[in-house]
Parts: C-alpha cells; structure tokens; sequence
C-alpha cells in the first residue's frame, strides 16, 4: 500500500536521511521510532507529499507521490496550530469534506460519526481553544477519520498530552484502525508506545539516517494499557528497542 | 469611584490653575465647555465635523482595500517581496505631512487630496501588516490546508487578520492626525480647519473646545474600533473570556 | 536685555518681499545706530508672530492689518510702533492682484460673484479687500467661494482649473503672470486708496524707550528702502529663495513712514460688515 | 541573502526608472513632478550647503530632545503606575481618553504658546511619543510570568532585586518596541511641526522651498526625510538588537 | 522534616483540597501521584509557601511555613518560564546564591560543582534558548541544587520533555539524591515515573482531594531504567497505583 524506498534527504548539503527503505502493507499499522532529530518528522512529510525527498521514490497504492495524495491524512503533533482556531469543532472536521464537495447529508453523517468516535459527540460547537490539549488532539483525529483515508499518517500525535490522556488516545487509535482497517503510519519517540502500538517497529538511526531494524512485534493483538505492558514480552521488545536506539546514538 | 476619580481631579486642578495663573491661554474649563456647546451644537457640527469625518472614512477604507490587496501577494510571494520591500520601506519612512505640499500638486486641492492624504499615511501599517502577517500564517496550518485539499482562501485572510487588526490600529490613530493635518492646507471646512481659523483669530476658549471635541473622536473612534475587534477576533488568545 | 550697551532684541518677521526694509535697515546698521542688537527670526505668518509677542519670544513682529484687528478685538494688548507695508495704489502695478486663466471669461472684479477664489488666509486681509474691491465694481461678493490655498500652490491650482481664481501677493503675480495668468483685479490698490497693507508692533510691557528707537530705527528703514528700490530687491536675495531673474521683475510695494489711519478704519469697518470682526474696532488703542 | 538585495535593487531602480519616464513622457507637467534625476542632483546639490545640514541638525535635535523627555516621563510614569496597587484601575480611563488625541490638535496651542521655536516642536513630539512609551511600558510590567515571580519568590529574591532582575527585563521587549514607535512618531510630528508652525528645521526648509516655488527642492527634500526615516528606524532596530540579544524576537535571525 | 497537616485550599468558596496529612523523614524522596485536577500543585505551592493554605498546616524543620522558608527549593514544570531567559545559564544559578549574599569564591565553587552534577559545566555561557528541553530543565535542578536546599519540591518536572531525556533525568535525580540526601517531594501525574523514583508513593484522590494511600515502595534501593522496570513486582505496584487512580476518577 505504501512503500518507500531508497528515500534520501538533504537540507542545503547537509544530509539529514541517507537512505530509507521499508514498506506497509494494505491495513497494517507501523510504528516509527528513532533519536531526537534523526529525521522521522522528515520523513513522513515527505511520505505526504509536503516535501519533495532529494533522492528515491513514495508510493501510495503504487501511485508515485509528488504533492500531497488524495486518499491520505495526516495528524500533526502541533494539535494546537492545526486546528483553525476561528472554527468550531465541527467546521474543522467538517471543513476537508466540504472542500471535496461530499453531498451535505453524507457529510453531516460523517463527521457525527467521527465526533461520536472519540467522544466529542457533545461539544461540536466548541472552538478549538476551548478544549483541553487532548480534546484539540481528538478534533485533529476526528477530521483524519471523517477524510476517510487510505492511508494516516501521525507524526508522535501524543507528545504534548499528558499520560493518562495519552493511553486513552493511544487505546483510541487502536480501537479505530482495528475497526476501520486504514493503512497506518504513526512516528513517535516513545519506544513503549512503539511497542504497545505497532505490528511492525520501525527503528531508525540517528542522522544521517538508515533503517536499523524492522522489528515485528509478536504481542497478542488485543492490547491493553496494564496486562499487555505488564507482559514480560513486552519487556524485551521494549529493551531491544531501546538498546538498539542506544546503539544508534553511540554510534553517532 | 475610581474611573472618575482621576479625570475629575484633573478638571479641578486645570480650574484652580486657570483661577490663580489668570493665562490668556488657559481659559477656565466652565468657559470651554459654554464654547463647546456654543461652538459644535448646530450647524458647525453638520459644516464641519461631518465633512471630517467622511474624509476620514473615505480614506481609510480605500487605504484598506489598497493595503490589504497588495500585502496579500507581497505577503505570499518571496521574491515579489524582495523586491517590493526597499521601495516600501522608503515610502513608509517619509512623513506624510511632508506629502502634503506634493500631493497638491498633482491632484489639487478639494476632498480628494485630503482623502489622498489620508490614505498615504494610513495605507502602510496596513500594508505592511498584512504582508507580515500573511507570510507568517502558521505553516502547521498550511500543510494541513494541503494535506485535506483546502484551498487557502479559506487561512490566508483570516489567519493574517491578528495582524491586519494591528495594521488597521496604527492606520486609524495615523488617519486621525493626517486629517487634522489635510484640513490645515487649503481648506474651507472641517475640525482642523476651523480650530486653526480660531487660533488665528485668538479665540482660545474655541480653541480649546476644538481640541476637546478631537479627543472625544479619537476616543470614540477607537472605543468603536476596539468592539469591531472583539467580534472579529474572537478567536484570537487575545480576545478569549 | 542690556548688553555691551546694546538691547538684544528679537523680531518676528514673515520672509516675505514685504519685509525688505528691516532686513536692509539691519544690514545697514540703522538699528546698531539705535542700540538695538537684532535678530531677526522667520516666521509662518500674522498668527505666529503675534503669538510670539505675546508669549515674550519676540518684543517686535510683523503682522497685517486684519490680523492685528482680530487679535486687537480678543483681547490681546497689541500696539503699533511702525508703519510696515503699502499698497502701490495703482491699478495694474501693484504687488497684489486677483489672477485668472488667461482664457477665461473673467474680465473684471465684477465677475468674480459665483467663481472659486482662492487667498492665503480665509477670514484676513484678502478676502475682505477682493469682497470691497467687487463691491466697489458694483456687485454682490456674497456668492464668491473662498478657498484657503497657500500663495505658493496658487498659481498650479489655477493652471489645473481647481479654482477659477486665485489671489496672490509678489513674486507670485509676476510669475504667474508670465506664465499666461491674467489679472481681473488689484484688491488692494482698488480697495481703499492708500492702504497700509502690514505692520510692525509690540505687546502691552516693552520699554517705551526701547520701542521710540525701534520705531526711528525702523522709520529710517522705510524711507530707505522707498528710496532704494535696486538695494531693496538686492536684501532680497538674502533671507527669501526666490529666483534672481524674478527678483529683477516684480512690482515692488511702498514703504511709507506713516501709517495710512484712514485705511486701516476702512478695513476694519469692511471686516465688520463682512462678520470677520463681532464689533467696531478700536483704531486709536492700536494704532500709536 | 544576496538574491534579496539583487531582487530590492531591482525594485528601487524600477521606482527610480518610473518616476524619471512619467514627466519625460509628458503624463506628469514636469513643473509638477521633475524627473528622478533631476531630484537626486537637487539632493546632491543641497548635501554641499552648509543651512541643509543646519536645519538637519535643528530636526535631529527636536527629535531627539523630544523623544528622550516622552521616554523618561514614559516609563517612570509606567512604573510608579505598577508600583503603587490601585493607581493602574484609576488611571485607565484618563489614559485612554488622552491617548487617541492626535497630538496635531495641539498644533495651534503650540503655536500660541511657542510660536515658532522648538518649544512647539517639542510639546507635539513629547506628547506624541509619550503615550506610545507608556502604553508599551503598562503591558511590559504586567507581563510578568507568573512562574518567574514564583521562582523568584522561592529562591528569596528581595522587591528591588524583582524589579532589577525580573520586571526590568520582562518589559524590556515592550519598552523597546514603545521606543521604536515612538521614535517614528516623533520624527513625523518634528517634521509637521516645522511644516506647519514654521519651527526652525528640514520641514520649514521644506515650506520655504515650496513658497519659493522651487519644486526640485521640494522634491530633493521630501527624499531626504524618507532617508531619515529609515535611518532613524534602523537605528533603533540595532539598539534593540543589542539590548535583547536574548529575546525571541532578535535571537532567531 | 516536612509535615503536612489537615490542608485545606479552597479557590473562591471551591473546595479544591479538602484535608491532607503526611509528613516526610530527613531525606526521604517521596513522589506524589494523582488524577490531573486533583490539586498538586496547589499542594506544592502551599508547602513552599507560595499560596496560603485555607486551613491546615505546613512546617519544615518544626518551623510553621508562612511564605517561602530560606532552606527550601523549587523546580517547577515550566522549566521555560521559570528561568530567565535574560540571563546565561551560569548566571541563572548564580542569582539566589548572589541573593542570599555567599561570598563570590563559594559561589562560583556551588555553581561549578552544580552545574557539573548535571553535565552542563560545558555551556555556562550559553542562554537558556540555545538549549534543549532536557538541558534547561538540568538547568533549573542545577539551580536548585546550588541553592543546597534541605527541602527540595519537584512539580510534575519531567512532564514536557521526551522519554528518552525523560528516563536520564529520572537517573539524575536519583543518583543526586543518594548522594546529597535532600529531602525530596515530587509531584508527577506518571505512575511509572512515581512508582521507579519513590521510596513512597502518596496517592491523592481527585478533588476535592484526600490522601488515598500511602503506598511504601519495596524495590531494590539501586533502580536501572531497564531491569527496575521489568521486575514483576514493578508491574505490580504499577498496576495498583492505576487501579487506585482508576477508583479516585471513577468516584468522582
Ligand atoms: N527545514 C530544515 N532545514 C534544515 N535542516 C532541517 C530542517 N528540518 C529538519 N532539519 C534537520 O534534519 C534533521 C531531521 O529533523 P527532523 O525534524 O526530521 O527530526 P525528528 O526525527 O522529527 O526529530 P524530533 O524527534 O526531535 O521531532 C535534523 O538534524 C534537523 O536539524
Ligand atoms: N488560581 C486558581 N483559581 C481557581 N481555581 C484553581 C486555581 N488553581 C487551581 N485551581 C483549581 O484547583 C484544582 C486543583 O488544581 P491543581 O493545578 O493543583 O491540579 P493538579 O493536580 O496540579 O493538576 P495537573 O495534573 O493538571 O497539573 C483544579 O480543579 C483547578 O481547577
Ligand atoms: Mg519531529
Ligand atoms: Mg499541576
């Protein structure tokens, strides 16, 4: 469904992404992790389209990326600056399907949908800065699902929430992509999360940056935030994970 | 209690000042506000300051078509930026009064060179702050736009509008100042004409009252302003309850 | 201020042709004749230097005869030492006249009722001796629009047709004059015979000896500069930015001692009938 | 960096190409609007005299004068106003009856007080400029992150120590801002009151050019306060810089 | 060393703590947990003496706390806003030690040794905003430490930085801790985070806030990011610390 490979990336000279490679099959979920600044932000803008990648090639449903792709979204860890701030919860969610021309009805049903999906069904004409920053980051969801994508795309969604909010989320974005099926691409800096999230971890090296491992996470796939991280699986995926990213970060 | 208690103090001690110093200059506030009523209720108030304040509003809202329609493209285009940015600078660094005499020249003397006045000065913070505040629209905010296919008609105006408020601010106390200025040129009517006529001929209590009615505008104007604000920003942190 | 002998003192004075005299009667030492240290400072114009005398910036200034009325009439204890400024008196070669377009239909004074005209000030001395020079032709000025317009945007105005005539003082007639303009009235030649356009004087407190020797000072410089024209262009070129080759063309004023009474009672009856004085001037308290 | 000079370079010779063809071309009377070039030797011309300079100097001087008593009074009113508790509710609203005042209304009292000398001058410029100051210096010592007091509260910071080492800096930024503000405004009223009053400076060189009827002059004159303008503004973006090496605002270019 | 008795702090006739009681041994490190809301700060303000309690009492050392007491110190969650950002990092510790007038051999001595402990004797000069997250927040512990508090009150420090620095600082404060023997409260929202710090875990209730245990934590003395947190008994503890906030929340 999406695949990347050979992706390099320079910024004026400097090479900030070597070389990438890896792919995600139609419905799976994988997690990306990697040391601050090793360049994981980069590469999922450049997955959107946002960037253009100096060398190697995206694709999305075997179709080149060049700009942003039709059937993708993206949920940014800037919750608050990517909400129009002077819209309620419902025109931002609403706003996308608009723009697409989705018939009014269909519409409507949509984004109740996704609003009754992450619990916002009772607040829709609230505006952004009324809520709580794990409220904000649930609007930025709900619009990704009422896009009904292909393809998501999260760049570490939960970085600014605090950790009860966060394993709600995180449990969220389960329960969505069990039900929903999207192809998903969700980049963190949290190796727990990682771990809990993932079919599949990704582990980059620190900048100039390579795939350092693929990681399949063997974890039942009813997850659940206290028996499956009290899991002594867990435990080693966990500190493979992190000696792996100690590694990359001696190595730099 | 304490809203008045200042202004009211003040008015005493310009009383008791004007009392004991018995200055040709300083006529007792009683003797003003009897010029006032005497002065601006009835016809100077439709002969002058309504012909003011249309000149203002004229030019005011012609400096905010023009400010805004040009900051929008300066604002979204590097390069035409780049070049734009040099010539503006100069234009917005020369006095606008120094404009005056030019201005004259090229269109003449009736209410459309003051209104041309007004709009030289008032047209630059406008303008160069919607240039700013369009090229600094929140990039998370664009790529989103991208990203779900919105088009940016949608950010452009009102993600800038923080700043294009600002803009219409300094424009408004700006536009104030080069209308008082526009009518002390060649002028036959209008708040700062007539104030002027009463300084010549040494009749200050008017005078005063001139002033006084100035300052009620700029207050009234910017109380005005300042609502137009809340209700158009009410988004903005600035504005939340 | 006494010093080294000398008074310093200070006068307000517009840079204007008008003025020649004190400017040559100083560079001819008329006033260190005197014990008189001047200075003298450019002012805006009748506003700016009465003002100054009465602030004490300056204890002599220069001012026309309407601005002296009005300030006279508010209350402000001004007094006359000297004469400034006369009207030629002669139609057609004075340092004051009323312009057209050279193909307009104006021909004369009486035309002007209905027309746009311009003067420096609204309310002074232009307006009310143009509305007693149209009187004098024989019609109504109630209908002229007067306009405020500085002398020196006068003559562009008029070429761009924003006013349909325009009121201005020398170098200014000169010039607009050989630039095609035509004179359709000499205001204040036609006026009142003799008319003592401007003058010099000082507030309520100078020392009375001190204002006998500005004002012999002063009187010395009238009579010289009348006789002198060709110095009296020359002093020109020092305190006003005018171009030499009009310099050597304009019509320059008189420069009598002796302040015409006579007219200054017709401008100040004038003013009185056209509401820019409330009430019946005071002619001797002002004038010595 | 240098495709942005080229590109500004390009904008001003566009200008100066514009404003040279229009009265060439005859759209503009000549007499009304003189070529670019002919302004520019006007300017270079005047540079030689020594009364250009004279009347500069008599400017710079109503504007700085002005300028520094609005910037005294400005923040020392600004911070007795946060000193003593209650005085910031009291004086709001005469503040903000004051404020919106357009200092030019003072032009004819000016004119009756000062006539015209630089006291005119410099009763518009302070009038103008101190409420631009004050305003800035109210924000800047309420803006005081309630986290900071905490801190130094916690760590035993003494009132003085406060003000020195937590209010001081906190308005700084603000301050700044007022002064750079204020120095524009300063300059405009320095120039109208020259031009209006007849105050001694480049606005009554300006106003006797005019009277004169030399509109090169004019025109030469005009030029040269936009260049004084900017130069006024850069030099107080580079004070800022220096001042707030720290801040946000100067740190990240 | 520290107690806290029968606090109250009610916000505008809202009671928001209702009545908590504990007390800490010289040099003991207790962590503080409990549902976002439930008054933590307010708790923490009130004992270093920055809000004045309802009723109820706070003493240090047997001395009633009636504004900030001269051997306490605080490092506050907004690690950006608490430090100066007009000043360098050396100059930031420095300050309360100028304040309190040591004499400038001493000082220099603390200040160096201070910012050692932290790692940071390498950018003295630097300004706050040239450096990272994890950096500034070294840097308000460096300050604390310089101050050689008795007391040392630590709210939610760690709640904005990402795990990875997350993890170093948690061994920072550890090894500081052993080595000094300053008595610690620290207020984290992190169950993990309390249970692998503290020597005790006080877990609050939501508000109007109570004491719901006090939990002893009986893990080994010397703690490691991976191996601490792999013990069963660390799941444990873990999960009854969450099934007791899960009770606070439900309850409320
Ligand atoms: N616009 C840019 N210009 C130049 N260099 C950049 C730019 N954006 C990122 N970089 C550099 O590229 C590298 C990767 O940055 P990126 O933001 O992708 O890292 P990241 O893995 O997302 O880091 P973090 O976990 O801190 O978000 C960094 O070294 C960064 O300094
Ligand atoms: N200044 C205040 N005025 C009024 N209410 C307040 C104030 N500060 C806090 N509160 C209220 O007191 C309660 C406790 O707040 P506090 O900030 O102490 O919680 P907390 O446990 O630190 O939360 P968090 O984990 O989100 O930081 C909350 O309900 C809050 O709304
Ligand atoms: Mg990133
Ligand atoms: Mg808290």
């Amino acid at each position: 469904m999406l695949e990347i490979s050979g992706l390099k990336k320079e910024y004026g000279g400097r090479e900030a992404v070597r070389e990438l490679t890896f792919s995600l099959d139609r419905g799976e979920l994988v997690c990306v992790v990697g040391p601050s600044g090793c360049g994981k932000t980069t590469l999922l803008r450049c997955v959107a389209g946002l960037l253009p990648a100096t060398a190697g090639t995206v694709s999305v449903a075997g179709e080149r990326v060049t700009g942003p792709p039709p059937n993708m979204a993206v949920v940014f860890q800037e919750y608050g600056r990517s909400l129009f701030p002077w819209m309620t919860v419902r025109q931002n969610v609403e706003l996308p399907l608009k723009e697409r021309r989705v018939p009014r009805e269909r519409r409507e049903r949509l984004v109740f949908d996704a609003l009754a999906a992450v619990s916002l069904d009772d607040v829709p004409g609230a505006y952004p800065w009324q809520l709580s920053g794990g409220m904000q980051q649930r609007v930025a969801i709900a619009r990704a699902i009422a896009y009904e994508p292909q393809v998501l795309l999260m760049d570490e969604p939960f970085a600014a929430v605090d950790a009860q909010t966060r394993a709600e989320l995180e449990d969220l974005i389960l329960a969505l992509w069990q039900r929903l099926g999207t192809t998903t691409l969700f980049v963190t800096h949290d190796i727990d999360e990682a771990v809990y999230l993932g079919q599949r971890v990704v582990v980059l090296s620190a900048s100039p940056t390579v795939v350092l491992e693929d990681l399949k996470i063997d974890l039942p796939a009813e997850r659940d935030q206290l028996s499956t991280r009290a899991l002594p699986r867990f435990a080693d995926l966990r500190g493979h994970v992190y000696a792996q990213i100690q590694r990359a970060k001696g190595a730099r | 209690m304490r809203v008045l208690g200042l202004p009211v103090l003040l008015v005493l001690a310009w009383w008791a000042y004007s009392a004991v110093a018995d200055n040709f200059y300083v006529p007792d506030p009683l003797r003003v506000v009897r010029a006032f009523a005497d002065t601006w209720f009835g016809q100077r108030l439709l002969d002058d300051a309504l012909p003011s304040v249309g000149r203002l509003a004229a030019g005011y809202v012609v400096a905010t078509v023009i400010g805004v329609g040009l900051g929008v493209p300066i604002g979204l285009s590097a390069r035409l930026r780049a070049t734009a940015e040099p010539v503006l600078e100069f234009f917005r660094a020369i006095p606008p009064p120094v404009l005056v005499p030019l201005i004259m020249l090229l269109v003449g003397i009736d209410d459309s060179m003051k209104v041309l006045v007004i709009v030289s000065g008032c047209v630059w913070p406008i303008l160069l702050n919607t240039v700013e505040g369009v090229r600094a629209l929140d990039e998370v905010l664009a790529d989103t736009c991208r990203m779900y296919g919105i088009s940016r008609r949608h950010l452009i105006l009102r993600g800038a509008s923080p700043q294009i408020m600002a803009g219409l601010r300094q424009a408004l106390s700006v536009g104030i100042i080069l209308m008082v200025i526009s009518e002390m040129f060649a002028s036959s009517s209008g708040l700062g004409f007539t104030i002027v006529l009463f300084q010549r001929g040494f009749q200050i209590a008017e005078m005063w009252s001139g002033i006084l009615l100035l300052g009620l505008l700029g207050f009234a104007l910017s109380t005005a302003f300042r609502w137009l604000e809340r209700r158009i920003l009410f988004w903005h942190w600035s504005n939340r309850a | 201020a006494q010093e080294g002998g000398k008074d310093k003192v200070n006068a307000g004075v517009i840079a204007i042709v008008d003025t020649a005299p004190i400017h040559l009667g100083k560079a001819k030492g008329f006033f260190d004749k005197q014990n008189i240290d001047l200075t003298i400072t450019a002012v805006q114009g009748g506003a700016a230097s009465i003002s100054g005398v009465v602030s004490g910036q300056f204890q002599f200034a220069f001012a026309n005869t309407t601005s002296l009325l009005t300030a006279r009439e508010q209350g402000l204890p001004l007094k006359v030492v000297a004469n400034g400024v006369n009207s030629t008196g002669e139609t057609g070669k004075d340092f004051s006249a009323v312009l057209v377009k050279g193909d307009s239909p104006i021909q004369s004074a009486a035309d002007l009722p209905g027309k746009t005209v311009s003067v420096n000030q609204l309310k002074n001395i232009g307006d009310t001796t143009i509305r007693a020079t149209v009187r004098k032709a024989g019609a109504d000025p109630a209908t002229i629009e007067f306009v405020e317009l500085a002398f020196p945007d006068a003559p562009a105005a008029l070429q761009n047709g924003r006013v349909d005539a325009i009121w201005v003082v020398e170098p200014f007639v000169s010039q607009a004059i050989s630039q095609g303009a035509r004179a359709v009235a000499w205001n204040y030649a036609e006026a009142t015979p003799d008319l003592t356009v401007a003058m010099y004087f000082t507030g309520g407190d100078t020392d009375p000896d001190l204002v006998k020797r500005f004002t012999a000072a002063m009187n010395e410089s009238l009579d010289y500069a009348q006789a002198h024209p060709e110095e009296a262009r020359e002093i020109l070129k020092s305190y006003t930015k005018i171009a030499p080759e009009v310099i050597a063309q304009i019509t320059l004023p008189k420069w009598p001692a002796q302040v015409n009474r006579d007219s200054v009672q017709a401008i100040a009856d004038a003013a009185l009938g056209d509401g820019v004085l409330k009430n019946k001037a005071d002619i001797a308290a002002l004038l010595p | 960096m240098t495709r942005a000079i080229a590109y500004g370079a390009a904008g001003l010779a566009a200008l100066l190409a514009v404003l040279e063809a229009v009265p060439r071309l005859g759209l503009v009377d000549a007499r009304f609007l003189p070529p670019a070039s002919e302004i520019l030797a006007e300017l270079g011309g005047l540079l030689g005299t020594a009364e250009l300079w004279i009347a500069l100097g008599e400017t710079l001087r109503g504007w700085a004068l002005g300028l520094a008593i609005a910037f005294v009074a400005a923040v020392a009113a600004g911070v007795v106003i946060d000193l003593i508790p209650g005085l910031r509710a009291a004086s709001n609203s005469t503040i903000e009856f004051l404020r919106p005042i357009p200092s030019v209304a003072l032009i004819p009292l000016a004119t009756l007080l000062f006539g015209a000398s630089l006291g005119s001058t410099l009763l518009l410029v302070v009038y103008a400029a101190f409420w631009q100051v004050l305003i800035q210096v109210l924000y800047g010592v309420a803006d005081v992150d309630t986290v900071a007091r905490d801190t130094a509260r916690a760590y035993g910071l003494g009132r003085w120590s406060a003000i020195r080492h937590l209010v001081w800096p906190t308005a700084l930024p603000y301050i700044m801002t007022g002064l750079r503000l204020a120095a524009a405004v300063a300059f405009i009223l320095a120039i109208t009151a020259e031009l209006v009053i007849g105050s001694p400076g480049l606005g009554l060189e300006i106003q006797t050019a005019q009277s004169g009827g030399a509109v090169p002059t004019v025109y030469a004159l005009v030029v040269l306060t936009g260049l004084i303008g900017i130069a006024v503004n850069a030099g107080v973006r580079m004070l800022e810089r220096r001042v707030l090496a720290w801040h946000p605002s100067v740190r990240g270019t």
